[in-house]
């Protein structure tokens, strides 16, 4: 393949936010389609030596490039919220299960800390708020939405199962496998549970 | 409350006693020294200031002026903290319906999920430089009109500011006599009600305050200010306008320009 | 290098929002500082091949894996994320307006965020500070000119100069044009987006 296209090629995987259809490579490398799915191949077996750090997957018949399975846990919380302290999840759950919500809500359910969380989370572009009455009302931006992938109290209780399913799962086979990437996060992973014992 | 950065409220003062600005004295305690501002002690703050003013022989105008503001921003911050937190305390207990189960909700979890970021580009930085220059412009604009007002009225060349002030104490001090308030009202010694009548006059009183002559009550701003003959300084007269006058330049031009901006005020 | 350090770097690079320091990819891949740097720079020169659509460049003492220049505005449209926030952006378009500039005066303009912003421009290595009296004076670096491909600031300001000409022109003929269709809205993600539309 032309040292020119491929190299456009993996900048195109390397730079979108989510897996590519051949059909949208092709537009970006301005190559027919079937030649982009060879050169796909080749790059998919490029990738497969053990000096590589990434992968190139095929997601319902869209193209990914994103971390090896081994490394992936070591490098997670190189992301933008693996930082989220758990009371700041906390309040993000309550959010995306009661909504609407006002800060208020928040605050009898948890305390004084509230106003801190919804300051936080507003600040990091996850909520945004609007005066209602005397406190706030609360609303997830469309930013959260895409990067969990959660839009409503169903989605939370769907992925909460999920998540059990998963872990009852590992538990039983008693093998201590690294979580996918884009698997929710398991307990005790990273971030900063001292700022919440302090409370 | 404990504090743990090496600056006290005396060092504050003497930070006042050098710096150009507020702001930069409040920036240095705050990011440098790593001060809560809520541990600043107003009132140790002003004893401070006294201990200062007493070791002091003589006294810059603008370390007083800069203090004042550090306090009052201070004080300002801490009464907005406290009205915040009665405010929300109130919006809490105002909440409607049955308190939520905490434990009933389930636990979101953070997908690990990389987020791909592309170069800004030389439009953008062009288009947010044209933004920034605007906005900038928009502010230099108008500080630059205040001024051309302001030196517009001081600067006339008729304008004699010892005549003004023998003029202006003649008759406070027969009005006053009369009074028994002895107190007499700023706007009852402006002869005409007009930008440049009222701006020459209040130069006036503020030059007789800065020697001690009178002193200026004013109880909001943009009310009445009320000018009383300071006792015992009735026999004090002109020999020694010239010198006092030298001393009292740099911090009377930038009180006339607040003071004309009120008075403008007024006007409207 | 070994091959699954040199794998789990390259993993690093890749999954990183922002820059990394050393320090931070030494703790990754446990090898020490010096080990690292080595490391990074074979990843360089791998990375500098023709037919690779990425490149590892080092910005103010850290090092970022990004798409190679020639190729950046084929892509760009395939995330919806700009490296630089909106506020990040604003700071910097201040910085360039008003060089020689000092940390207080940015902060006097766009408040407390500023020394945020500073930090994170010095870490991308668009800026450099300098201590002068109480405070920093700040400067643009050569990775700047190169990141935007000028060669000097006042090729900036004679475009925008340009520009406004251009504007002022159009205003007096009373059309209304679009913007630019290649311009994307910067969007920085978790950014404080309220922050900078309050002001």
């Amino acid at each position: 393949m032309d040292t020119n296209k491929r190299a456009l090629l993996e900048a195109a995987l390397f730079q979108a936010s989510g897996p590519l259809s051949v059909e949208e490579i092709a537009k970006i490398v301005e190559l027919p389609e079937q030649e982009v799915e060879t050169c796909i191949e080749e790059l998919i077996l490029e990738y497969k030596a053990e000096h590589k750090g990434m992968e190139i997957v095929e997601v319902g018949e869209r193209y990914e490039m994103r971390v090896k399975k081994p490394h992936a846990q070591r490098v997670a919380h190189l992301t933008p919220y693996a930082d989220l302290s758990r009371g700041l999840l906390k309040a993000l759950s309550l959010i995306v299960y009661k909504q609407p919500i006002t800060q208020s809500d928040i605050v009898k359910t948890i305390g004084n800390r509230g106003y801190d969380y919804v300051k936080d989370l507003e600040e990091r572009g996850l909520i945004k708020t609007e005066k209602y009455r005397r406190s706030k009302r609360i609303e997830l931006t469309d930013h959260f939405m895409s990067y969990f992938g959660i839009s409503s109290r169903k989605d939370l209780i769907e992925m909460f199962k999920k998540q059990e399913a998963e872990e009852a799962t590992q538990a039983n086979t008693a093998t201590q496998t690294a979580p996918h990437p884009d698997v929710p996060r398991t307990e005790g992973f990273g971030s900063d549970e001292k700022t919440d014992e302090a409370q | 409350m404990q504090v743990d950065s090496t600056i006290d409220e005396a060092g504050i003062v003497d930070l006042a006693s050098k710096e150009a600005s507020w702001e930069e004295v409040l920036e240095y305690v705050i990011r440098e020294e790593g001060m809560d501002p809520w541990d600043v002690d107003v009132v140790k703050l002003a004893d401070a200031f006294r201990v200062y003013v007493t070791k002091a022989g003589v006294l810059e105008f603008k370390v007083p002026a800069r203090l004042i503001m550090i306090a009052a921003v201070l004080l300002h911050m801490k009464a907005e903290v406290l009205m915040w937190e009665e405010e929300q305390r109130n919006a809490a207990a105002a909440a409607q319906g049955p308190p939520i189960d905490i434990t009933k909700v389930p636990e979101l979890q953070v997908p690990a999920k990389r987020v791909p970021t592309r170069r800004v580009t030389l439009d953008e930085l062009v288009s947010a430089l044209e933004k920034a220059f605007s906005t900038q412009e928009r502010r230099e604009v108008k500080v630059e009109r205040a001024r051309e007002r302001v030196e517009e009225v001081v600067a006339d060349e008729g304008f004699d500011v010892t005549k003004k002030i023998n003029e202006l104490y003649a008759r406070i001090s027969e009005t006053v006599e009369q009074l028994k308030s002895g107190t007499m009202p700023f706007s009852s010694l402006v002869t005409k009600w007009e930008r440049r009548e009222i701006v020459q006059s209040l130069l006036g009183v503020l030059h007789m305050s800065n020697d001690g002559r009178v002193t200026l009550e004013q109880e909001e701003p943009f009310k009445e200010i009320y000018v009383r003959v300071s006792e015992g300084k009735e026999a004090r007269v002109e020999e020694q306008e010239d010198e006092d006058f030298s001393k009292a330049e740099t911090i009377e031009s930038q009180d006339s320009k607040t003071s004309n901006d009120r008075h403008s005020k007024k006007e409207e």
